[in-house]
């Protein structure tokens, strides 16, 4: 067991905050919210940087244009980005994490060629069509229908849950096309074009009020055939090639910024008053956020182990499912803890101090990430079946 | 001792549910946003309901009841989320002409509440200020307060005022004493009724949400959030009610630690609740338009009001031993 | 809504409280741990002596020699024992608060006229063989069973968690008289006297360390069919009448006793030191300690609630499965605050000082509470299902 | 960066492994507490294998490994709940002579561990007691000492002492301040893997136990404790490994909050495991022939040594921000 960074990670730090320091003035100021428009620009410009520099796609292979990155020179990058306050991954998410390692791992040559350098790039924005209204935890239940009509398939349905769809242009799409065949082996991956007539975009307003994400109306879209990914009806299997990287690396830089809040916390804590004290002057208060804090400790420690043992073994391991199951209810707990910390400030998501506001909405957001990616139930499922080895 | 409820009291809340569903059906609630958190007609029909001078006595317009039954009434407010500042201006029948009739809408805060949030600041006529030294009203012409543009809660919009001007006396400390007492009791009531309409929307759903082929609510996982739910409520009702009763009736000792206690779990019920709820609800519960999110964003402005859990957790310690 | 006593509530107060200062000295000092012996004669004289008083069968309806005393007489009752430091129901428990009723309920006048009164007086002692090692959670499930033979039923098979069956009298059985029918369908409920041959009691080590529990292995016992209450395999409707006594009060007393405890626990911590202060200056424990003080105070009234909605209603209502759930839970964390207060002499349950071997072997004994008459497993299905309506 | 176990980690586990397997199946342990907690031909045995050694330099017997391997070490003796004073033995190891080998068992304390219960007071040979001002072997021919008739462990049987005398310095500040880092790791490591042992017996039992004609690990109530209790326990083993590293490794900096997390976190993960494990077996676990109460128990003991997680957590917090 060894937690030093090797004099290669090293290396690789100091170049890379060399290069983040004289490339992050070049970037336009952070954008305003809802602004989405904007915020592609931006998040697309600071992706075409990092290609220039070569650090775009840290995690994919160089064969296909990325950095090809070891693991841990990946946790490097990630811990970087956020110390500097550089963007995260934005609207390049699904291109980067979910429609590119897909297509990786199961396009075909054509397919690649045409999409992976221009994701690597900045030129192709993506988002992922797979979650129905009525396809939540049971995402194979989806019903959007694909009916091949000669060289095409014609398909109806609806998605939710789509981020960025509103500046996107593709959609890695799951679809039906055999209703008759049991729910895991009817279902086919396709690229969906998002100026194909017939597609709707619905933007869809979240407890924070923003639109990141939208639904998508299909009414008789019509897609290529030589836009699957995959044989028909497999796209299940597709689809989890795509899962087994969410559930990896993606909660690394959410991590990341969390310790980074984490600090900001006690800050703030030593400054909100309390009668004649602080609120960091409650033991009781300050005991909970000692103990959250060893935990993020911990779960920082359990993504280099993970990241290792996938170095060492080729396979994640199980560390992707504990460090999601428990990292989403800590940072609930730890929006808690901000809230009570900020008191009556907690009422405005305008900062009534420095960064309180941050808190606030930061609190709003994490509501999600026990329900998105697979719900804690689910994974405590998944960790009960698969890690355990319990029946059914 | 028999503690449920009089006929009386059943038929108090059943008028005041019939006036909220009439008048307070969820649309109307959130438009109530757009407007401040109070529509005056509809606060007026209130007062007409009783809502604010309930405990004054019948030579002062009032109904002469007690805080059991002003209790029971912001259960059911809470329940259907009734906006506004029910609370101070309840407190304030009787002290602040207009208050009990409703043509005077009433805000408060409590002076150790710092920073200063003032809430509904564009709905009130009058703002009251509590602290050990008594009641007060503050002369708002020479408070320096500045929007928020984002509030936590859309139906609770607030300015951030800078240091509070103490203004005219309106009460003596202990005056000021009770107040606490009986605005903890209340707002505790309002957040049992929110943690019990939680509940049953939260087991509606789960019983119509069907994935993997059932209704998520025939999942242990589900079912036993659900059951922890109710329960939690029915633990919060029970301490909540013994303190309005306690509030009404010396003879059963001094109300400070049922109060305390009550405040505390209505609370608790009502954010976890809400929390809960949000997780039954998945996806639809990080949704603006499910109204989930209401409820636990009114459930966290509320829990910083008369005392925040952890304060009356220290109440109820102080007291024991 | 009311709260107060009424006058006759204050009168039996009045009364009764006399009645035990001068009735508790003339009773045996507690007698030593693990002799049942003793412990059986302390209970039964104690019982004798209640019945002398008239308060025997607080709860059981006049006609059948009860004390027919209203619900809230009844809490009286139990809060002036508890107070009193006077003895809980003891190895009476079974007679008073199962058998006892289910005799009542469903037995026959011979039945009710040999075992009732006995009952009341202290003069038969009576147990549980209910539970089956196989059979726990899932009660219905047991297999001890019982075969016609004449005037007798035969029965073989184990019965586990029989309470004080060393010194008992009488064991209410449950047995399986039909194999062939649905679980729920083909079980009887008999009268077994202790002394019948082929019964065999052997004692069941808690994690205390005490016997108060045994296993009862019954080897071709004969049980004369006479000794039937209810109907041949009407058995389970037969039990669950006496469910539905477990279920409401019989926590009563024993929340009156964590009341009085709590209350003991924070003198303790006022005198425990830590570093230079007391265990109760830590803010952080004192909070949680007035948390589980404002729990219990709910807790109390709660059963305040239902106890007037019994007496109104004459049915228990929603209360009974609340207070089960949530009180058996809260004692356990209750009992973690203790063993916090304690620290380093938690190690013992000798007292190292006042008492503080107590709060320790409390803490163990309570592990059973979430797991017995229904684990907290089980009590959330109830509400879920029952109360709430939701789907199996 | 490998946070992985090299192959000769691995082969140190398996080894202590095999040697528990052999020397202390749970009949063994158990009836250990007959004897006051040690049998010193066991205990010879330990200490033939490393266990008390480990970290001392060849010249001085010893295998020159880490804490991280004492840890791996501890890890698979708190699995098999090994009785004993280990980690004060093991600590002593090269201090007082006879430790490393076996033949001397050392027993210590906290001097601020008020009240003074010593543990293991018929099998332990020397009794050191760390200060602030240093490490001290305490003279027990002056102590008054009372045994505990009925420990809450059976296999941590203990005397309360009265004033604890301070005795011969064996250390100074800094090797008290060492100690106590050291102590609370590998203390963390054995309750480490009696976390690790309780989910195992817990998912073995659901997986056999039927109810309702289903193993009960099959509903997801109980499916969902045991996945808690996995997860918990990775979480406290990517903490306990990681504090161990950090004292092996100065250029990771000061060790401090990665000790305290360490501890905190596998003292919750024994002891909500061992809560978890008992509801999960029943009745069952409610027995004393099955062995989870011996695991809960000594996982309160453990909670009270090196520090609680109360006193973690503060450490975490003072180290905040």
């Amino acid at each position: 067991m060894d937690l030093l960074w090797t004099e290669e990670d090293e290396r690789f730090r100091a170049e890379l905050r060399a290069w983040i320091d004289q490339a992050l003035p070049k970037l336009p100021a952070a954008t305003k919210r809802e602004d989405w428009d904007a915020r592609r620009e931006r998040d697309t410009t600071w992706q075409r940087m990092l290609y220039d520099a070569g650090y775009a796609g840290i995690n994919w292979p160089a064969d296909f244009g990325g950095r090809g990155a070891a693991l841990s020179e990946q946790l490097v990058f990630y811990e970087e980005i956020t110390t500097a306050g550089a963007p995260d991954v934005g609207v390049n998410f699904v291109g980067l994490l979910h429609a590119g390692p897909t297509i990786i791992a199961e396009a075909a040559d054509d397919q690649r060629a045409r999409h992976l350098p221009a994701i690597l790039k900045g030129e192709e924005v993506w988002c992922q069509g797979f979650s129905e209204p009525s396809a939540g935890s049971d995402l194979a239940s989806l019903r959007t229908r694909a009916v091949r009509d000669g060289d095409d398939y014609v398909i109806n349905g609806q998605k939710i849950w789509t981020s960025f769809a509103q500046v996107s242009d593709y959609c890695e799409l799951l679809v039906r096309t055999d209703p008759e065949a049991p729910k895991h082996t009817g279902i086919t991956w396709l690229i969906l074009p998002m100026d194909t007539p017939g597609v709707d975009v619905r933007p869809l307003r979240t407890v924070i009020g923003s639109s990141e994400f939208s639904e998508l109306y299909l009414d008789d879209v019509r897609v290529p055939v030589a836009n699957r990914v995959g044989a028909e009806n497999d796209g299940w299997r597709v689809a989890m090639v795509t899962f087994s990287f969410e559930r990896g690396t993606s909660l690394v830089s959410e991590m990341a910024e969390a310790r980074r809040q984490l600090d900001e916390l006690v800050k703030v804590a030593k400054v909100v008053t309390r009668g004649s004290a602080t609120a960091w002057d409650d033991v009781g208060l300050r005991r909970e956020i000692g103990h959250a804090a060893a935990e993020l400790d911990a779960l920082w420690n359990m993504v280099k182990r993970t990241v290792s043992e996938a170095a060492r073994t080729g396979v994640p391991g199980v560390g992707a499912s504990v460090v999601k199951l428990y990292y989403t209810e800590l940072i609930q707990r730890i929006g808690d803890l901000a809230l009570r910390v900020l008191d009556r400030a907690s009422l405005s998501l305008d900062d009534v101090f420095d960064h309180s506001g941050h808190f606030v909405e930061e609190r709003l957001r994490v509501l999600a990430l026990t329900i998105a990616a697979g719900s804690s139930q689910i994974q405590r499922n998944i960790i009960g079946e698969r890690i355990l080895g319990l029946p059914r | 001792m028999d503690f449920t409820l009089t006929s009386d009291q059943e038929a108090l809340q059943e008028a005041v549910r019939k006036l909220c569903e009439g008048r307070f059906p969820m649309e109307r609630v959130r438009a109530l946003a757009e407007v401040g958190g109070v529509d005056r007609d509809l606060w007026r029909e209130m007062a007409d309901a009783g809502v604010f001078s309930l405990r004054l006595s019948e030579a002062d317009g009032g109904a002469a009841l007690g805080t059991a039954e002003a209790a029971l009434v912001f259960e059911v407010l809470g329940r259907a989320l009734v906006p506004g500042p029910l609370v101070w201006t309840h407190l304030a029948a009787g002290l602040v002409p207009g208050a009990a009739e409703g043509d005077r809408v009433v805000g408060g805060l409590q002076r150790q509440e710092e920073p200063f949030l003032v809430e509904y600041p564009d709905a009130i006529d009058v703002l009251l200020a509590v602290d050990d030294d008594g009641l007060w009203e503050v002369d708002r012409s020479r408070l320096s307060a500045r929007p928020v543009s984002w509030p936590l809660d859309p139906l609770t919009p607030a300015h951030v005022a800078g240091g509070l001007l103490r203004g005219e006396r309106r009460g003596v400390p202990g005056d000021a004493a009770r107040w606490r007492l009986d605005g903890a009791v209340l707002t505790g009531a309002y957040l049992l009724g929110m943690a019990a309409a939680l509940t049953e929307m939260s087991v509606a759903f789960a019983k119509e949400r069907q994935q993997f082929d059932k209704p998520i609510g025939s999942f242990q996982a589900i079912k036993h959030i659900l059951a922890d739910m109710f329960v939690r409520t029915e633990v919060a009702r029970a301490a909540v009610y013994a303190a309005a009763v306690n509030l009404d009736e010396p003879a059963l000792g001094p109300p400070a630690r049922a109060v305390a206690g009550a405040k505390l779990l209505a609370g608790e019920a009502a954010t976890l609740n809400a929390k809960a709820a949000t997780q039954v609800h998945g996806g639809m519960g990080f949704t603006w338009e499910v109204d989930v999110h209401l409820y636990l964003k009114r459930a966290w402005v509320l829990d910083t009001t008369f005392g925040t859990a952890d304060d009356h957790a220290d109440v109820v310690a102080g007291l024991l031993g």
